[in-house]
């Protein structure tokens, strides 16, 4: 087996004197499906934020299939294969949903920033779009403004954006916050379809999704992974019982 | 999508037919800006030209009995737009344009009219300029078709330095400009003349600053007390030459100003009493030169207009020898009209003006004047309501100013 | 030394100007985030609102009407202008800004003409504060300078000192909160503004017969007035100072060098073409375009500004 | 949504403009309306390619008036260069250097400005923009200082085709030309993919460089592409006026322009013709009407920002969508309804601001200096009575408006959640 997926060592970020990440080490397995969980504030959406490079890391290494992408910019890591979603919706509003689509496949199908092709012109990008569109039930909504979409079609148009171009690593931020059940159901289902055989690192809250979904589990607390296990075991693990699971997992 | 456009065209166009209709008068486009930030000397100017066609020509007969009319065309100040306004005059039916504000409108003004008449033989325009001094346009650029009422930028300084030549007050020399076309023109001509003239001032700094741009002149003037400069050169005219006579009072800098605009509309007012005995000017005329009838024009156009100051004698100078030009030419065709300008000795209350034929510029007696506490005697009146007034020091015959031209002429 | 004794002093005073007329424009930006790119006209709307004050009662019911009127002005062009644009986003409300500069100069062509007005200095100070060898320094450069301290020293202990400059500052970050403890944002919104654009009257007060008062003043100064917010740090009141302070001591000082671009590249040990236009061209000529080139070269290294909190 | 570049519809719109405006002289035949043509074809190239940086990247400049200004003193000098070796088919090439010009000025200002996005890159453009004009004016030599730099389209003895370009109908051919292809590469623009990533970025830039791409690339390319049309643009205005000077780089011009495609609609690649057309006749001819033209112009402007922000394009779009829903019918008695008191309201603000400037310009020159003339009748301004006239008529009209007004937006709202509710 070649190097992990995401490999990230001694990681740490802080803002001003206050230190969110406090050493972070972990390994995502080329794969797998991986969720990150923990309290409130923990650090998880940051953890992402720093994978993706939306935030500067202040030290340690992250590396991407055996690469160190530390110092890259966010496009410059999406194009080596990681593409991420957000917790507050982020998508081209103005935009119809198929060309939110299409936008979130040209670069991988090497378009980059071309002049000189038509859009419409390039079946590939539109065959690809629209296969997306259809893998997240918007194939009706083709042409109405992102902006206009309901809630969940948004987060299903994140989701769809985020996956589109191919890339083999998914990071998802909270795809389900704020979803009914019925759409949770949906959108845990939409996942499970659109990430196969891709490796899925999401943040979460929902523990049925969590654990009806990841292969392994890693819990972040106060800036550190206290432990990453199967589900099964982090459900009897004692540290996280303590720290965070065991008030939480009897509540439900 | 192209509905609105023709209807704004249709709209257009029954505009041109309604100024189009023209009676039988002799008509004068007057070119200028009419809005925006110069509006002000546009519209002061074209008072001035009203005025001057109804009471020194309608008057006393008109031309060959019809009345000489003098309209507006806005140019916004802008040169394309100023090809425009000719084109919408030229439809109405205009043969004749004036205009004088800004070098950049004149240069595109003098080109348009040149195209137009080697393109349009027949419908020929004649340009009468009454205020753009540029020296190349009676030289490099000179045309047939065009006539400058005002002396040049060149002419000008040849003046203010036959006076300084004969002022041994004058020892250091300081030259400050803003920096463009007009500013390095005074520049260059203060040096070269004063080489020739007078080897002994010696010009202690020259100085160019971004025109409009300077809100506190201060640092400058500490930079001309350093060099101890007791006379100052300056072309600067509007606000640039306001701040920068009230920065000079504000630090209580001792020297004179040689001024080309001093007593532009507005000027004076925004100067006050700053420029008490430290302002000197270049002018064709001002108030306290001893004309009776012009003073009487100047004295009932400031009554008629309140807050516009009757400046351009040169206005009426050009209204008449026009008017006088057709009447000897017995004919308003461009062409007749401009032969009958040609070469023009014309008489006005300060002495005669001539119309050079081998560059079409005018020569006229000038005058360089100080501004003073009005006393009602030889600063008779104030200007713009101030207090102090202009008192002549020196008159400059018409010959002291003229100069060579390099124009060469092409002669239809 | 002389001369640069007279430059300094010169450099200082220009620098407390340009605070006068910034601070009220770094005021609302900090506050609402908004760049009121009329600023300048309601300086201007200070300065003839002040003189058409003293020709009725003088200049010192002038000094202290004016600004309010210009404020009450600001705040009515905040309710009933930028707040509906608002909705529009931040474009909106720049274009606003711009459109409104456009009507207050017609405006003002309209009620005052197109002429300068005669606004004049008062009596009492007019004349001269103390001499430098020999160079004279006039009293109402003080009176300027005095003001203008006292605009920084004033809204400083605003902000930070008293509840209402608290509120304001939460309302900036934390509007829904602010408006959940009960206050009432969007009013405070129009103070803010209106007490910016009161600050930029007060600038035309003074600034208005220290100059010239003519239609022509609000872009005269408009472009500058940025270059001021933006070196600073938008929205930064003591970058604002800094950097006011700095762009007149370098405006001033490069009046003062005659040298030419030429001896500056020798100095670099690059000679440039002799005779090339470039090479002619003399630091003094170029000072007014420093502030400019210091602006662009600020937002290039260093985007934030000189005391900048936020990137844009 | 066809794939075809060239389909039927297409081609019949683009060929008819074409043919329409090539037509147009034929009806215009006076000298100032074809020169007025001629402006507008120069503006609606230069509008257009200012709407590739507000509307479709979403960047506000205000210095856009560089690219024109380069591209038009580059055109000048090439052809005073050329001299007498050219003829009139060099001469119809050469906006094409003008348009090399403004994309060489995009590629080193645009790498300057487009590091930021939102209001700074709006204050870098204006500060380069103030830098540029006023460097305009220390250099002579290469702007020609204060009278500019001029030279004469027509050079050479030959003509190219019969063409010399010396009348100003054939200039207005070749503008009518130039701007045609010009607009035709900029619709295309927009069916790219650099074109859809403009706007991409301009919605959410954030989202951009996670799906791939340099926003600060994408913008500097599109501030070259969008030079490069300002420079062609700023090219036709040196061969149409045949002198160029430094105003023409000035804040002002820079001003204009973002006047002009605001106006037009930002949001619609259509819009900002309109906005060209519109805004150039306004100037001339409301301009050549009254001296407040530029009050109204501010007027007119903030009424746009407040009441529709999505320009006079938007507006027509709306009709368009009611008219296809079948609501249109509705709303146009409203429409009706509503012109008369808002006619009233605009006679009496007119007279109002007529009023007084012809009492403080004095405007009627000549006459008398209280009598003037406004809306063509001759009136006593020291008299009461034209004053209030003019405010009775106001207060009818505002009065008016307000309560037709009221109805008529209530229809509009119904119609529109119709639109929506049909959509939806």
């Amino acid at each position: 087996m070649s190097a992990p997926a995401i490999r990230i060592k001694g990681l740490k970020k802080n803002f001003g004197a206050s230190e969110i990440i406090r050493g972070v080490d972990l390994d995502i397995h080329r794969g797998e499906r991986h969720a990150i969980i923990g309290p409130n504030g923990a650090g998880k959406s940051t953890l992402f934020h720093l994978i993706s490079a939306r935030l500067p890391v202040s030290s340690g290494t992250i590396e991407l299939k055996g690469e160190n992408v530390v110092g890259l910019k966010p496009f410059e890591i999406n194009r080596r294969g990681l593409s991420r979603s957000f917790q507050i919706t982020n998508i081209f509003h103005n935009l119809s949903v198929f060309e939110n689509l299409r936008c979130a496949v040209l670069w991988s199908l090497g378009y980059r920033y071309s002049f000189w092709q038509r859009l419409a012109g390039l079946a590939d990008a539109r065959q690809r779009a629209e296969a997306v569109m259809e893998d997240i039930g918007l194939g009706k909504r083709r042409d109405t403004p992102a902006g206009i979409l309901s809630y969940a079609e948004q987060r299903a148009l994140e989701i769809g954006i985020t996956i589109a171009s191919g890339a083999d690593v998914i990071l998802l931020d909270e795809p389900t916050a704020g979803m009914s059940n019925t759409e949770t159901e949906e959108a845990v289902a939409l996942i499970r379809r659109v990430t196969e055989g891709k490796t899925l690192v999401m943040v979460e809250h929902d523990m049925g999704v969590v654990f009806g979904l990841a292969d392994r589990i890693s819990v972040l607390v106060y800036g550190q992974v206290i432990a990453t296990d199967a589900p099964a075991a982090i459900r009897c693990n004692a540290a996280v019982q303590e720290a965070y699971l065991g008030t939480s997992l009897n509540h439900d | 999508m192209k509905s609105p456009f023709l209807n704004r065209l249709a709209l257009a166009a029954s505009v041109m037919l309604i100024g189009g209709s023209a009676l039988a008068q002799v008509k004068i486009a007057y070119i200028d800006p009419l809005s925006g930030p110069f509006a002000n000397v546009g519209e002061a100017g074209l008072k001035g030209f009203k005025e001057a066609a109804e009471i020194l020509v309608n008057q006393k007969g008109g031309i060959m009995g019809q009345k000489l009319e003098i309209n507006g065309f806005d140019n916004k100040g802008s040169p394309q737009e100023t090809q425009l306004q000719l084109k919408a005059a030229i439809d109405q039916g205009y043969r004749f344009v004036t205009l004088g504000n800004g070098s950049g409108a004149a240069h595109s003004l003098i080109d348009a009219v040149n195209k137009w008449n080697a393109r349009n033989p027949d419908k020929t325009v004649l340009f009468f300029n009454y205020a753009a001094v540029d020296p190349t346009l009676t030289n490099e650029k000179c045309s047939f078709w065009h006539f400058r009422f005002d002396a040049n930028t060149e002419m000008k300084m040849e003046a203010i330095s036959n006076f300084m030549e004969k002022d041994k007050t004058i020892k250091k020399l300081f030259i400050i400009g803003q920096d463009y076309a007009h500013g390095h023109q005074v520049a260059k001509y203060t040096k070269e003349m004063l080489a020739a003239k007078r080897k002994d001032i010696k010009i202690v700094g020259e100085d160019l600053h971004p025109i409009g741009r300077v809100k506190d002149f201060a640092p400058y003037i500490a930079k001309i007390k350093a060099s101890g400069a007791d006379t100052v050169m300056t072309g600067n005219w509007g606000n640039d030459l306001s701040l920068l006579i009230k920065a000079a009072k504000d630090a209580g800098l001792k020297a004179r100003f040689f001024t080309y605009y001093a007593g532009g509309l507005g000027t004076p007012q925004a100067m006050g009493a700053a420029g008490e005995n430290l302002v000197l000017q270049l002018t064709e005329w001002h108030m306290n030169v001893p004309t009776k009838n012009t003073e009487k024009f100047a004295l009932d156009f400031n009554k008629k207009y309140p807050g516009v100051w009757f400046y351009y004698l040169r206005v009426n100078n050009m209204v008449e020898m026009v008017a006088k030009a057709m009447n000897t030419a017995k004919s308003t065709d461009p062409k007749a009209v401009a032969l009958a300008l040609e070469d023009m000795r014309f008489q006005n209350d300060t002495g005669e003006v001539w119309m050079r034929k081998s560059d079409h510029q005018a020569m006229q007696p000038l005058y360089i004047s100080i501004f003073s506490k009005a006393d009602g005697k030889t600063v008779k009146h104030d200007s713009e309501g101030t207090g102090y007034g202009w008192k002549t020091l020196a008159t400059i015959s018409q010959r002291d100013s003229q100069l060579p031209t390099s124009c060469i002429m092409e002669r239809p | 030394m002389e001369f640069v004794a007279i430059s300094l002093l010169n450099g200082i005073t220009y620098g407390l100007l340009l605070f006068m007329l910034s601070s009220g424009l770094t005021l609302i930006f900090s506050m609402m985030g908004i760049l009121n790119f009329a600023h300048a006209s309601f300086y201007m709307l200070g300065a003839y609102f002040a003189y058409q004050i003293s020709s009725w009662v003088g200049f010192w019911p002038g000094l202290l009407v004016a600004p309010l009127l210009v404020g009450a002005v600001g705040a009515a062009v905040e309710r009933y202008g930028l707040r509906r644009a608002h909705r529009f986003g931040h474009v909106a409300e720049l274009l606003f800004t711009f459109g409104l500069a456009f009507v207050v100069e017609e405006v003002v062509h309209l009620i005052w003409g197109k002429v300068a007005v005669d606004y004049r200095i008062p009596a009492e100070l007019d004349g001269t504060l103390f001499t430098l060898f020999d160079t004279s320094f006039p009293i109402y450069k003080g009176f300027m300078m005095l003001i203008s301290v006292g605009m920084l020293v004033a809204l400083y202990a605003l902000l930070t000192r008293t509840r209402i400059g608290l509120i304001i500052q939460a309302a900036l970050t934390k509007p829904d909160m602010v408006e959940a403890l009960g206050h009432n944002v969007p009013r405070i919104f129009m103070l803010v503004f209106g007490g910016g654009t009161a600050l930029a009257g007060l600038a035309g007060v003074i600034g208005g017969n220290a100059f010239v008062t003519e239609p022509g003043m609000a872009a005269a100064v408009g472009s500058i007035v940025f270059v001021i917010v933006v070196v600073g740090g938008l929205g930064s009141l003591g970058g604002a100072f800094v950097a006011s302070l700095l762009i007149g001591c370098i405006q001033t000082f490069s009046v003062a060098l005659s040298i030419s671009i030429t001896d500056v590249f020798a100095l670099a040990g690059v000679s440039l073409p002799a005779g090339s236009q470039v090479a002619r061209l003399t630091i003094t000529q170029l000072a007014p375009v420093l502030p400019y080139l210091l602006m662009v070269a600020i937002l290039i290294f260093r985007p934030r500004g000189l005391m900048g909190a936020r990137e844009s | 949504m066809s794939s075809r570049l060239v389909t039927r519809s297409r081609l019949l719109l683009w060929g008819g403009c074409l043919a329409l405006a090539l037509a147009l002289p034929l009806v215009f035949k006076s000298g100032f309306l074809i020169s007025l043509l001629c402006q507008m074809g120069i503006m609606v190239v230069f509008s257009l390619s200012y709407n590739m940086l507000l509307g479709q990247t979403g960047l506000l400049s205000f210095g856009h008036a560089v690219y024109y200004g380069l591209g038009a003193f580059a055109t000048m000098h090439t052809l005073n260069a050329i001299g007498k070796d050219g003829g009139p088919l060099v001469v119809a090439l050469l906006p094409a250097v003008g348009a090399c010009a403004g994309l060489a000025g995009g590629v080193l200002l645009g790498y300057v400005t487009t590091r930021k996005a939102g209001t700074t890159f709006a204050m870098i453009t204006l500060g380069i923009g103030e830098l540029v004009a006023a460097c305009s004016l220390m250099f002579p030599g290469v702007f020609g200082g204060e009278g500019g730099v001029s030279g004469n389209r027509v050079i050479g003895k030959e003509s190219f085709l019969g063409f010399t370009w010396g009348p100003q109908v054939e200039m207005y051919g070749l503008i009518v030309l130039w701007a045609f292809v010009c607009t035709v590469a900029m619709f295309a623009l927009t069916q790219t993919p650099l074109g859809r990533m403009a706007n991409a970025v301009r919605d959410n830039p954030e989202r951009a460089e996670f799906v791939g791409y340099d926003t600060e690339r994408v913008r500097l390319l599109m501030v070259i592409l969008s030079g490069m049309f300002a420079g062609a643009a700023g090219g036709l205005t040196a061969l149409n006026y045949e002198i160029v000077t430094a105003e023409t780089l000035n804040a002002h011009t820079s001003g204009v322009v973002l006047l002009m495609t605001f106006v037009g609609g930002i949001g619609f690649f259509y819009g900002p013709i309109i906005g060209a057309i519109l805004i150039t006749v306004m100037q001339i001819v409301i301009g050549g009407m009254t001296h407040a033209w530029l009050l109204y112009f501010g007027l007119f402007f903030l009424f746009m920002v407040l009441k529709a922000p999505g320009g006079i394009a938007s507006l027509i779009a709306v009709q368009r969508n009611l008219w296809n829903a079948g609501l249109f019918g509705r709303m146009l008695p409203h429409y009706l309804a509503m012109a008369l008191p808002v006619l009233i309201l605009l006679a009496g603000l007119v007279g109002l601001v007529e009023l007084t400037y012809a009492l403080l310009a004095g405007e009627g020159v000549g006459a008398g200096d209280t009598a003037t003339k406004v809306l063509g009748m001759q009136l006593k301004l020291g008299s009461p009575a034209p004053w209030v006239t003019a405010l009775a008529v106001t207060g009818t009209g505002l009065i008016l408006t307000r309560w037709i007004g009221n109805r008529a937006g209530a229809a509009w709202n119904a119609a529109l959640a119709t639109l929506h509710g049909d959509k939806a």
